[in-house]
């Protein structure tokens, strides 16, 4: 039953702390929603769980101890943005990013998953053509293949349709119930069923933290 | 990396550095401008125009100083974090930019009569204008960013790969001149520098010693303004972000 | 290592299949050594005197093109925050990165300068332009790599690239010249052509490690 | 006097030696001195609100 947890977390834009004293703990099996305005730090904090940005007091435990080498290789990311090559068709794409990620880079492995994720058709497409969905729904092939422990999803709703949050959201519910964890930064919280919700902005610098029980 | 390196210290020390410095740089520019002008003997072969060499030769070692000086803050701001070293690159550069344009016109200056051309290929003369143009690399570098530490560190990077570059292309212009230079020029270019006379010397360094101080003026002013305009900065930030 | 290959092969699809890059920097190439007798009329002896040095301009010149588009793309579709969790070192993402570049902007040059040597006059063998081509456009592509990376987030970056990079390719520029010279006429040109491969010595190893710096401290 | 500022024939290039240095002093100690003062301004204007 491994625990994912941050010990009062605290980060700094410029020269300012736009969350304080933040902790957050996340076991097997479940969702971690951050709800807040633009701008009160969900990305930030989602940055400094992933390792891509420092936190300027706090650290992120496994297990109760410091282990940044075990997160770094655990930790699957997916930014705002989607790291595809238009020009490139969506298993080319693919074999890249997985190989970073050190999943499968065979096309074998990987048209096996784009079958799963409803993207069997589209493989051998050049990205242009897919939708935003269909690209999001790319990027969700890529968390299967990584087979990372811990998925990191910023704002994944946005520029979706209908049928392609459905299909997100079902995707990530499966993981969790396999035993996965996921933390997701959002404005709808109530797309993700029975997930923990943690309100970034409680954190603001100056109002007093309420701590929310993991 | 909050604010800065110990302001308060900072601020005392700048004050009474710039107090000396500028005396010292009116002292010595007044009694080296007298020695070059009035007092030091006109030179054999190029009569009184060895009096702008008082300016050329001095600017040239500021402007290799001034860069060599910048290469060490870089390396303290790069290994050591310390912010008032990314402060002083942007404070010195383009005082070190002015000193290079210095040394570039008094030295076509001089170049029409002795040599009869504005512009001679001489190899020193050619390094100077490279120096100049990585000199302009910096400042340009220096404000291409809106993070002001990102392009404190940019610009900190760029002195260091220039400070090795500069020994390669010193030593390549020298071995270019060599190959291209025509039998004429390398007779003149002996008389560019005549090994200097005793008399010479003295006016040259009071005259190095005066632009010293001035530039020591300039660079803390600079550093002030340095300072204040990124409290500035982070006071916006504040009043912006609330 | 696989990670590298996967780079490189990512930047070789995207740059022969699609962006039309292995031509487009040729064709500059040759275009600028066309104007050349245009500017300075044709007669061979101008020609050939001028002619090495030229060559080597119009090199410098061409590989100035695909230097911004180098990072640019990676950093703004958040490729590099991957690769930062990717466990591998970055320093093998941005190897792949050289070796494409100079397999796209380097070799075609060096392919390509026994014919526009013929086609200036001059009268210089191909090993010989091969001695100097070679490590002249692994500079350019080294220095240029630096360059891209240091101007990465700066607005006008372009502009800002060409200034920060030719003052930086002028030894390669004297070296490469001087050496083709010496051979046109003849002489022994050890010296600068043995100069330019101890610059390339210098250069290949710190490069990577320089770009992986100047990367991560653009993309925190 | 005259004389001196002739430098045998030479004055011109001297002066305008001398003088193109000071130019570029002066230029530079006056826009860091401008700067300065625009800082100080609007560090004045900060410092209200």
């Amino acid at each position: 039953m491994a625990v994912f947890s941050g010990k009062n977390l605290s980060c700094a834009r410029g020269h300012r702390l736009i969350f304080e004293d933040l902790s957050f703990e996340i076991k097997n099996g479940q969702i971690l929603a951050l709800t807040g305005p633009n701008g009160c730090g969900k990305t930030s904090l989602l940055r400094i769980m992933a390792g891509l940005l420092d936190p300027f007091t706090g650290s992120l435990e496994w297990n109760g101890e410091k282990n940044p080498d075990f997160l770094a290789q655990n930790i699957l990311w997916m930014g705002q943005e989607t790291p595809l090559k238009p020009q490139l068709s969506v298993i080319e794409n693919l074999q890249f990013l997985s190989c970073i990620m050190g999943g499968p880079s065979d096309k074998a492995a990987i048209q096996e998953t784009l079958e799963k994720t409803g993207l069997g058709r589209f493989s051998h497409y050049p990205v242009r053509y897919l939708s935003m969905g269909q690209r999001r729904r790319t990027l969700l092939t890529l968390l299967y293949l990584a087979k990372r422990k811990i998925w990191l999803i910023d704002e994944p709703t946005n520029h979706l349709d209908k049928e392609g949050r459905d299909h997100l959201v079902k995707g990530v519910m499966d993981y969790t119930n396999q035993g996965g964890m996921a933390v997701i930064a959002t404005h709808r919280p109530e797309l993700w069923g029975s997930c923990t919700v943690l309100d970034v902005s409680a954190f603001d610098e100056g109002t007093a933290p309420e701590r929310i029980a993991a | 990396m909050f604010g800065y390196a110990n302001p308060k210290r900072y601020q005392q020390l700048s004050r009474i550095i710039l107090a000396l410095a500028l005396v010292f740089a009116v002292i010595f520019l007044g009694e080296g401008l007298y020695l070059a002008l009035i007092a030091s003997p006109p030179d054999y072969q190029q009569s009184e125009t060895v009096r702008i060499m008082y300016i050329h030769v001095p600017a040239a070692w500021l402007s290799m100083f001034i860069y060599a000086s910048m290469a060490v803050a870089a390396l303290t701001l790069i290994i050591w974090k310390h912010t008032l070293a990314g402060f002083y690159i942007r404070a010195a550069a383009p005082i070190g930019a002015a000193f290079t344009a210095i040394c570039l016109i008094t030295g076509s200056l001089w170049g029409q009569p002795t040599w009869g051309t504005w512009w001679v290929w001489d190899a020193r003369l050619t390094s100077v204008l490279i120096l100049f143009f990585l000199y302009l690399g910096v400042m340009a570098l220096g404000n291409a960013y809106d993070n002001p530490d990102k392009s404190q560190q940019a610009s900190a990077w760029l002195v260091l790969i220039g400070s090795i570059n500069l020994p390669i292309i010193k030593f390549s212009v020298e071995w270019w001149n060599t190959l291209h230079q025509p039998a004429s020029l390398t007779s003149l270019s002996r008389m560019a520098n005549p090994g200097i006379h005793p008399d010479m010397l003295v006016p040259l360094l009071v005259m190095a010693g005066g632009f010293l101080c001035l530039f020591v003026v300039l660079a803390i002013l600079r550093l002030n303004n340095e300072i204040l305009s990124r409290k500035i900065h982070v006071m916006r930030l504040r009043t912006i972000h609330g | 290592m696989k990670q590298l290959t996967a780079v490189l092969m990512q930047d070789l699809r995207i740059d022969i299949r699609h962006g039309g890059q292995i031509v487009i920097l040729p064709a500059f190439f040759l275009l600028i050594v066309l104007l050349y007798p245009l500017g300075l009329g044709a007669d061979v002896k101008t020609l050939q005197t001028s002619g090495p040095g030229l060559l080597i301009i119009a090199a410098l010149l061409a590989s100035l093109l695909p230097l911004e588009k180098l990072y640019t793309d990676d950093l703004k579709d958040g490729t590099m925050d991957l690769l930062l969790l990717s466990q591998q070192p970055l320093s093998l993402y941005v190897t792949g990165k050289i070796m494409a570049h100079w397999i796209i902007a380097g070799a075609p040059l060096v392919i390509m300068s026994p014919v526009l040597a013929q086609m200036m006059g001059l009268g210089i063998s191909w090993h010989a332009l091969m001695l100097v081509f070679t490590p002249a456009t692994l500079l350019f592509v080294l220095i240029g790599q630096i360059a891209a990376a240091l101007s990465l987030n700066a607005q006008r970056g372009s502009v800002l690239l060409a200034l920060l990079v030719i003052p930086l390719y002028i030894p390669i520029l004297i070296f490469g010249a001087g050496a083709l010279d010496l051979f046109q006429s003849g002489m022994s040109a050890k010296g600068p052509a043995l100069f330019l491969w101890a610059m390339l010595a210098f250069a290949l190893p710190l490069t990577p490690l320089v770009t992986v710096k100047l990367l991560k401290m653009q993309i925190d | 006097m005259a004389e001196f500022l002739n430098m045998n024939g030479y004055g011109f290039y001297i002066w305008s030696a001398y003088g193109a240095a000071l130019t570029i002093f002066i230029a530079l100690a006056l826009a860091t001195l401008y700067k300065s003062f625009r800082l100080k301004r609007e560090q004045r204007l900060l410092g209200k609100d």
